[in-house]
């Protein structure tokens, strides 16, 4: 079916290390002793907490509500008792902490009741729900709900299904392919029923023969519109943008979704999760992971989301002489500033990393154009013009040179002969020009509001000066009418005391409403923080007026 | 001598006319230099520039009354933009007028609250919830963190604090420069 | 004119705002003429002459210039006492005439000039703008003093070559003897940027110890001062 | 309030004030000029006196030698592309020595300008460089001021030589078989000096009798 | 013709009205912060410089020198120059907003700007006839907008060089200014035909 | 704290400046054997000075001495300046010329990697003008004994007659300016002339080139420059000489001389003050030797490779900004 290759341009090859963990057949991972489930497994969402400490819970029982376009559930992973909803640390690099489930395993691993989805007689919409109830999101690294992927868009030609795992040291695709290739494929085929997709590409890097193999025996079974495509092994041949490049010869810019462009793109971790989803019905509660590196016993586990790491190692056996662990590959992983952070969806790998695999890089020195680093970047970006103006903060410059193309797949820093940390440098760009928009927005939201504000008190005054010249007017009527010398001429005259004197009265009169003014015209976010801030204020209120008796 | 009086004198009458005329019909209009300087201001409208509010503070920099170092809130950030956009060089923020601060919130002790609505009538983006008589609250996501509030309270129940570190505004920090490191 | 507001527009015009340390107009005279210490002297004198008399001519008559037309008035007065200073130049220095050429010319041009005039006589008295005016150009005649000497000495190893065009019976110092090999990038117009960005920064350097002394002495001061401000 | 009438109004007065102010500063100027006229010429020409001084004695003449010129149109002999001047010495009536204005096109940098005095005897009496734009330090030896051997400046070998006496064939630089000397690693300057004098004395010594008979202040 | 080529090469490369013949440098110095800013300025000063070539030409050639009032040059060339300047930017401003609004807020510093009385100045020294003027007039502009929009280039990239400290900013754009007049020297002698 | 990638390619700038020097290497044993061996001393005095130049302003400044002094690319600066100066210069310019080199053109900018212009050429420009005499004095190959140079070199009395001879490329280009003179004429009546350009120096140009090919199979420098430079080279060279040959100089010739193979692998190639988009490269390359050739034959300098080289790293921004390549994903996007 297929007939060419498209390549990519640059690309670096570093020493694959795939050999130490491959060879060993995926392992179900022990029981943990309590799991840390986040809430927040998708990339801009948490999800609303459903469950209470000291709640029992199934495995695969709802225990988190995704919220907002980008969100899906969380369940959890084992039958046991919730201990704790509290922030744990994340494998992310900030090291920040998020609100997770802590839950206390009762061993017995019971399932809660799930039936398969009969694919064929649901509407689409039905079925993106369910896979959104089953909690699937990205497994590739990403972690993008899978269900918004599939959702968008029609007109596919092509879905390509990322097997490439490109990055060194991580096997658990390759695994997962060798062992499971039919239940990837089903997924796969689901996938494509569901996108409407007329023909599948696996991509898998030729360095997977058997993987390759299992999954060409596999396709076979499946007709036509399908094929096992071994691509040459280059870094990062397994981004997406670079797969689909190399499968299709499509490039899609950054800012573009594949879909534009009729293709779409899923790991092989994802089509199985897709798999056991609409076949088995069940949620999306363990993945394959690879534990390498410096370790005794290199390999592939089949472990529960929320087990902590800590846990996870022992069953490698990091050697004395590891410094640090890394989370994901050496090119694009985190380096882990505390192991107490849990398996999540996106979890592929942990290394352990010593000094002697893994050398810290010599000192820093300065980029001297030789464009080594331009000639590896797969995005054809040119990397040092991005580092030049990022490390001035010349953030404008950095984005008229495609800083947002840039993927951070760390070729660039890679070969770079300075050693200079270039990916740094774009993830502070980038980050720093997220925080300008944000402020942007703050400080246009504030003019808003204070041009308005002025707008409201320019207001308020006419209307007051009306209603004490009307006031003043009646009084001199009265005065006329009755003769009585005027109460106090001298508070109608002088506009200060009459303000206050206007101020006084209409606080008095309105003292029952209490909605104050100041709060027109706002956005839904900011309307429900009131809702709630006076939530709590009647709440108050009510203690006080309790207490008052 | 006459000649080079006449020759001038002709060149002058015509220029002198010419300007004199022109000067009058094509008045210069309203001045959009303002709203540029105005769109890099902060607004958070604190004063600390000198000036009662942002706007202010743009026109008297667009009349050369102000330098652009003034504004602690907008930062070194703000004033580089400023002088790009007036092709001006760059200085660092005036002493007198303050530092440059983490960007905090303003947050009210409810329970110390009178609800004397003085930090309402101070607020000036209208950030602060509450009627006379009622604790306030203050909504933190449209809070500036000018601190106009901070003084006016009574019973000193306002404090500014920073704003939390979340993933959401967590940002990668500018990579250690390893040449000075060394040193 | 108080000696308080003297000794401010003497340090302004030398130090402070000096036209081409700082203010960074009129530059054209000061790299094109500052091949020798006469040339940029000789120039530098011209100018202060006109400065000080267009300062003098526009405060005087700042009353009767009408707001529409000043800058035309300027320029016009400008030029006229250019054109004067330019004619005794021709007449009784007839060889530095020659090699300044366009230079005395142009002084019309010299933004400082009417930098000066627009925003100094045209708002002061006569005698204060008179004084800024002889400082402003007093600045800028110690600059290209400087500059002319450096450049001389660098590029000819001599001091004050051509001095008999103004005084016949003096003559240049050798320096150098007659047997330096001449650095001649120092007369040719490189020479002039390197050694007026060598003074700029030199200038820079000067002016940081001056912060850096001045924020140390009064730091003693400040903690009391900021006490309120750290409570707070 | 009318723009039009404002505007007209404006014009006028600006005008006028725009008209007092030049008529009161050209008249300043004017009359700096006229007072300094004088000395501007006497300048001019003292400046042009003491050039042709340098190339030759006033004893050497008793007449007003400046009056005493013909304009040349177009010359090649004389490298002059657009005319020059020719100036004519007397001593008591008799010719004496013509001093001309000549142009050596082949320096290194560009045209060399010189003003050559050769006697009625086709002695030359002097050399001088008017304009150059050789390479300072290198080059410009050409012109005394800058030549470091201000005892024996290289201009000066060309003063009391005969060009009947040496020829066209040796008027020229030694590294072209002549009889002058040249500085080592700016050889093209002199040779451009040397072979212009050549030229110039050759050119004065031939026309020697019809520039004498020109009319003073004509043209050849 | 060839005299017209050559006019233009010296005005433009050998004798850059910047880095050779040391002219117009505030606004060289002042106005090349960016590139965009450094386009317009050389719009406008080319447009008014070989206008003001023209017109001074006129009027040296048939006002000053048959009245032998040649010591007025400086005074007229400055005084019509200045209403050249004011004069195009009512023009513009009434014909054409949108090139205001790009090349408004340079024209007033041309006035100020010496190449623009400086090269009118050399016109009458070196006897061009009123096409050589143009011509060397309009050379003169090229060169001193090529030499902003360079220099704007390469400040553009200093901007994120680690300088001394002293000479951060201008001394630095000094130092550069002096290495492009040593580059610019390389064409001395490509007029020497002329 | 490290980022990712945690991996890195063996590679430092240490290494590839200890290429360019490895480079040299064969031009160097072909110079001291051929033409003048002096130059070994010339490279010394460079090196020192190029070294203390870098170590002074660090002191200055207040930075650490050892990452900047072991790149060894100050030393690449030396060398190729040591190379380009005539062999017979005192020790005193050579070493001026290094500190302009190092102080006023590298580290006024802030060191390695940010000085827009070639440090090497700027300073052999600044020396050409500065000492046009000295700059110009070049013995004949081979002509000298080692006592005589390194004499010269130490600042024994100069004879200059007795030994200056002006390069090829003086000779023609002086040559020239003789009425009725011919390439011809002139390379038959000067003896010292070899088949291209002058006896000994010839052997020059292959040895560069020999050192280039090393740098371009060990992927330090990209096929880009050196090709377009030679390219441009003899393109217009040969368009003038098959015009007129009697005139104008063969194409061999002129790729054969001055500083012309020399500046198509080691000096166009510096990456620092280059163009470093590939489009950029080739115009950029390009460009400079069109300009040299225009110097060299219409020009007062008799070689114009480093002006034209100066002259085109002032235009390395703007060529920089036209010629950025399409990003991935965008290559349909319309030119900025
Ligand atoms: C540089 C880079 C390398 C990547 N390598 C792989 C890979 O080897 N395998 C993979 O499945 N995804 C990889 N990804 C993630 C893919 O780009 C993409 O997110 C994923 O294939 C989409 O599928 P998903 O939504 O099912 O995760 C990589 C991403 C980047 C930026
Ligand atoms: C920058 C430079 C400027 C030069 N200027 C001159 C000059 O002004 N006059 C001159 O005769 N030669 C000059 N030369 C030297 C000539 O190019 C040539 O080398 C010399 O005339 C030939 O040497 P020779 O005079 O010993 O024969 C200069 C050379 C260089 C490199
Ligand atoms: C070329 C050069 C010249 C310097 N000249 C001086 C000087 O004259 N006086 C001085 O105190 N420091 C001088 N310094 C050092 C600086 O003042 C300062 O210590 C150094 O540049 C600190 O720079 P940084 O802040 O960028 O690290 C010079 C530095 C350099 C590189
Ligand atoms: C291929 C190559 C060529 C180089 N060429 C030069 C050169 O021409 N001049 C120079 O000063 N340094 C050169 N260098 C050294 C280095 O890049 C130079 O010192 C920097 O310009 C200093 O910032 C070169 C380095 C390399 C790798
Ligand atoms: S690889 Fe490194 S040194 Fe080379 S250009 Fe890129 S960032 Fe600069
Ligand atoms: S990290 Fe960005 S710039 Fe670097 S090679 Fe990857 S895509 Fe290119
Ligand atoms: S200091 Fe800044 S934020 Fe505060 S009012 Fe002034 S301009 Fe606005
Ligand atoms: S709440 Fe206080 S700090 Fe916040 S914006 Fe209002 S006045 Fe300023
Ligand atoms: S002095 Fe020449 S432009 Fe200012």
């Amino acid at each position: 079916m297929i007939t060419r290759l498209f390549g990519f341009k640059g690309g670096v090859k570093p020493e694959s290390h795939k050999n130490e963990s491959s060879g060993t057949p995926i392992q179900k991972a022990p029981m943990p002793k309590r799991l840390v489930i986040p809430l927040r497994q998708s990339i801009r969402s948490t999800a609303r907490c459903l469950v209470q400490p000291g709640q029992k819970v199934l495995k695969g029982e709802h225990i988190g509500e995704g919220e907002g376009g980008l969100g899906t559930s969380v369940h959890a992973s084992t039958s046991g008792t919730v201990v704790e909803i509290a922030p744990y640390p994340m494998a992310h690099a900030s090291g920040l902490e998020t609100l997770s489930v802590v839950i206390e395993p009762d061993g017995e691993d019971r399932w809660i009741d799930h039936t398969p989805l009969d694919l064929p007689t649901v509407s689409r919409e039905e079925a993106l729900a369910w896979l959104r109830g089953c909690g699937i999101v990205g497994m590739g690294g990403a972690g993008f709900p899978t269900h918004v992927k599939v959702g968008g868009g029609r007109g596919i030609e092509t879905l390509v299904i990322n097997g490439a795992e490109c990055e060194p040291w991580i096997t658990c695709d390759d695994r997962l392919m060798r062992e499971r290739a039919p239940e990837v494929l089903s997924g796969a085929m689901i996938l494509r029923e569901l996108i409407g997709a007329k023909q599948v590409l696996v991509g898998v890097e030729d360095n997977k023969p058997e993987a390759i193999a299992a999954m060409q025996a596999a396709a076979s079974t499946l007709g036509d519109g399908i094929a096992v495509v071994p691509v040459p092994t280059l870094y990062p041949a397994g981004g997406e943008k670079q797969l689909i490049r190399v499968l299709t010869g499509v490039e899609i810019p950054q800012g573009k979704l594949g879909t534009d462009f009729g293709v779409q793109c899923f790991n092989v971790g994802t089509a199985h999760a897709v798999h056991r989803a609409i076949c088995f019905g069940e949620p999306l509660v363990s993945r394959v992971v690879t534990l390498t590196g410096n370790v005794a016993r290199p390999g592939n586990y089949e472990v529960l989301l929320g087990t902590q790491v800590a846990e996870l190692l022992e069953l490698a056996g990091p050697k004395a002489d590891t410094d640090r662990y890394i989370m994901g590959g050496p090119m694009m992983g985190t380096e882990l500033q505390s192991l107490s952070v849990p398996v999540t969806k996106g979890t592929n790998c942990v290394i352990s990393a010593s000094p002697a695999l893994f050398p810290p890089p010599p000192p820093e020195l300065p980029c001297i154009r030789c464009g080594a680093c331009a000639r590896a970047c797969p995005a054809e970006l040119q990397p040092f013009e991005l580092y030049w103006f990022s490390r001035a903060k010349n953030f404008g410059k950095a984005q008229e040179y495609h800083l947002f193309d840039c993927i951070e797949c760390g070729c660039c820093a890679f070969v770079c002969p300075s050693r200079i940390p270039l990916v740094d440098y774009y993830r502070f760009a980038k980050g720093e020009i997220w925080a300008r928009e944000r402020e942007r927005q703050a400080s246009d939201q504030a003019r808003e509001r204070f041009e308005f504000r002025n707008f409201r008190q320019e207001r308020e005054k006419e209307e007051k000066a009306a209603k004490l010249a009307a006031k003043a007017a009646e009084t001199r009527a009265k005065i006329a009418d009755t003769g009585e010398p005027a109460p106090a001429p001298t508070e109608a005259e002088d506009p200060k005391k009459a303000l206050i004197a206007a101020a006084l009265a209409r606080a008095k009169q309105q003292q029952a409403a209490v909605t104050p003014r100041n709060t027109e015209d706002l956005s839904a976010d900011v309307q429900a923080e009131i809702a709630d801030i006076d939530a709590r204020r009647d709440k108050l209120n009510q203690q006080d007026a309790d207490k008052a008796p | 001598m006459l000649t080079a009086i006449l020759i001038m004198t002709g060149i002058a009458i015509v220029l002198g006319a010419a300007l004199g005329y022109a000067s009058i019909r094509f008045k210069v209009e309203g001045d959009p230099l303002v709203e540029k300087i105005d769109a890099i201001l902060p607004q958070t409208q604190c004063g600390q520039c000198g000036y009662p509010g942002c706007k202010p503070y743009a026109q008297a920099i667009s009349n050369g009354e102000a330098d652009i170092n003034q504004c602690p809130p907008g930062g070194e950030e703000g004033i580089r933009k400023l002088a790009d956009l007036l092709g001006r060089e760059f200085k660092p923020l005036s002493e007198e007028h303050g530092t440059e601060k983490p960007k905090s919130v303003a947050r009210i002790d409810e329970q110390v609250c009178i609800g004397c609505t003085l930090c309402i009538q101070a607020c000036p983006v209208d950030a602060i919830l509450g009627a006379a008589k009622q604790m306030h609250t203050v909504v933190a996501p449209l809070c500036t963190g000018c601190e106009l509030c901070v003084a006016p309270c009574p019973v000193d129940c306002i404090s500014m604090v920073p704003v939390a570190e979340t993933v959401e505004n967590w940002k990668w920090k500018y990579p250690v420069h390893e040449l000075r490191s060394v040193a | 004119m108080n000696l308080q507001s003297f000794r401010e527009s003497a340090w302004n015009g030398l130090w402070r705002q000096n036209t081409g340390l700082v203010q960074l107009l009129g530059l054209c005279p000061i790299l094109a003429v500052s091949t020798s210490v006469v040339n940029a002297a000789s120039l530098g004198l011209a100018t202060v002459v006109v400065m000080a008399v267009s300062n003098l001519a526009v405060a005087s008559l700042r009353n009767f210039i009408p707001y529409e037309i000043r800058i035309p008035v300027f320029i016009l007065i400008i030029a006229a006492l250019t054109t004067v200073v330019d004619l005794a130049f021709n007449a009784y220095f007839h060889d530095l005439y020659l090699v300044l050429g366009i230079f005395i010319p142009l002084i019309v041009t010299n933004c400082i000039v009417l930098a000066r005039v627009e925003a100094y006589a045209a708002k002061n008295d006569p005698v204060s703008s008179t004084v800024d005016g002889v400082m402003m150009g007093l600045g800028l005649v110690w600059l290209l003093a400087v500059l002319g000497g450096l450049r001389e000495l660098a590029g000819n190893g001599t001091l004050f070559a051509g001095i008999e065009m103004i005084f016949p019976g003096l003559s240049a110092i050798s320096v150098f003897g007659p047997d330096y090999p001449g650095f001649l990038i120092g007369i040719l117009p490189p020479g002039a940027f390197f050694a007026l960005a060598c003074l700029i920064a030199l200038s820079n350097v000067i002016r940081a110890r001056a912060a850096k002394r001045k924020a140390a002495t009064q730091e003693p001061a400040a903690p009391a001062a900021d006490q309120p401000a750290s409570a707070a | 309030m009318s723009a039009r009438y404002t505007a007209a109004r404006t014009s006028v007065r600006t005008a006028g004030i725009m008209v007092l102010f030049t008529v009161v500063f050209t008249a300043l100027m004017s009359a700096t000029f006229q007072l300094t006229r004088p000395a501007i010429e006497a300048s001019a020409l003292e400046g042009k006196m003491r050039l042709i001084r340098e190339v030759l004695p006033p004893s050497a003449y008793d007449n007003a030698l400046l009056e005493d010129s013909v304009a040349l149109g177009r010359t090649p002999e004389l490298g002059l592309d657009q005319g020059g001047h020719i100036y004519r010495a007397r001593m008591a009536g008799q010719a004496a020595a013509l001093v001309l204005e000549v142009v050596a096109p082949d320096g290194y940098a560009g045209r060399i300008q010189l003003v050559v005095a050769v006697g009625v005897d086709g002695r030359v009496s002097g050399v001088r460089v008017t304009a150059h734009k050789e390479t300072p330090g290198l080059g410009d030896y050409i012109d005394p001021n800058k030549d470091r051997n201000k005892s024996q400046p290289w201009i000066g070998q060309f003063a009391g030589v005969s060009f009947a006496d040496v020829g066209l064939e040796k008027w020229k630089v030694k590294r072209d078989g002549g009889n002058f000397a040249y500085r080592s690693g700016a050889t093209i300057s002199a040779r451009a000096v040397t072979n212009a004098t050549a030229r110039a004395a050759d050119y004065a010594i031939r026309n020697r009798d019809a520039l004498f008979a020109a009319p003073a202040g004509g043209r050849l | 013709m060839t005299s017209y080529i050559f006019i233009i090469i010296g005005a433009v490369l050998v004798n850059n009205v910047v880095f050779v013949r040391i002219l117009g440098l505030c606004p060289f110095m002042g106005v090349s912060k960016k590139l965009e800013t450094a386009v317009g300025m050389g719009a406008a000063t080319t447009f008014v410089l070989t206008l003001a070539c023209g017109t001074s030409y006129l009027i040296d050639h048939y006002l000053l020198e048959p009245f032998d009032l040649a010591f007025m040059r400086t005074l007229s060339f400055i005084v019509v120059i200045a209403a050249i300047v004011q004069l195009t930017e009512l023009v513009i401003q009434k014909t054409s907003p949108v090139l205001h609004q790009v090349l408004g807020i340079y024209l007033p510093l041309i006035t100020t700007n010496c190449a623009v009385l400086g090269i009118p100045l050399l016109n009458v020294g070196l006897r061009h006839d009123l096409l050589e003027s143009l011509l060397f007039g309009f050379g003169s502009s090229i060169g001193f907008t090529m030499a902003l929009i360079l220099f704007a280039g390469i400040r553009e990239r200093l901007d994120g060089a680690d300088v001394p400290t002293p000479f951060r900013g201008t001394a630095i754009a000094m130092v550069t200014a002096g290495f492009m007049s040593l580059a610019f020297m390389g064409f001395a002698g490509l007029d020497r035909f002329h | 704290m490290i980022n990712s990638p945690y991996i890195r390619k063996p590679a430092s700038v240490q290494g590839v400046m200890l290429a360019v020097l490895i480079a040299l290497v064969p031009a160097i044993v072909v110079y001291a054997s051929q033409i003048a061996a002096v130059v070994l001393v010339n490279l010394a005095i460079a090196t020192c000075a190029a070294l203390a130049g870098e170590a002074l302003v660090l002191k200055l400044r207040g930075r650490p001495l050892a990452p900047a002094l072991s790149d060894l690319s100050a030393v690449v600066t030396a060398w190729l300046l040591a190379l380009c100066f005539p062999p017979i210069l005192p020790w005193w310019a050579t070493a001026l010329g290094v500190l302009i080199a190092i102080v006023a053109v590298k580290h006024l900018y802030g060191g390695l990697g940010q000085n827009p212009f070639n440090p090497a050429m700027v300073a052999y420009c600044a020396m050409i003008v500065a000492f046009p005499a000295l700059m110009s004095q070049w013995p004949a190959a081979g002509q000298l004994d080692f006592a005589t140079q390194l004499g010269l070199v130490l600042g024994g009395a100069r004879e200059l007659d007795a030994i200056a001879s002006a390069t090829a490329l003086d000779t023609i280009k002086t040559g020239l300016r003789t009425a009725g003179a011919t390439v011809e004429s002139i390379m038959g009546q000067n003896g010292n002339f070899g088949f291209v350009s002058g006896r000994g120096w010839e052997w020059l140009a292959p040895a560069y080139a020999l050192g280039g090919m090393y740098l371009l199979a060990r992927g330090i420098i990209t096929w880009h420059m050196p090709a377009a430079f030679l390219g441009a080279l003899a393109a217009i060279s040969a368009a003038f000489w098959l015009v007129d040959p009697a005139h104008y100089a063969s194409p061999l010739f002129h790729l054969a001389s001055g500083g012309a193979m020399l500046g198509a692998f080691f000096i166009v190639t510096d990456p620092v003050s280059g163009a470093t988009t590939p489009r950029g490269k080739l115009i950029f390359a390009a460009s400079i030797a069109l300009v040299a050739y225009i110097i060299r034959s219409f020009g007062a300098f008799p070689e114009g490779v480093a002006f034209a080289v100066l002259l085109l790293n002032i235009c390395v921004p703007l060529i920089d900004m036209n010629t950025q390549p399409q990003v991935f994903g965008h290559r349909g996007d319309k030119a900025r």
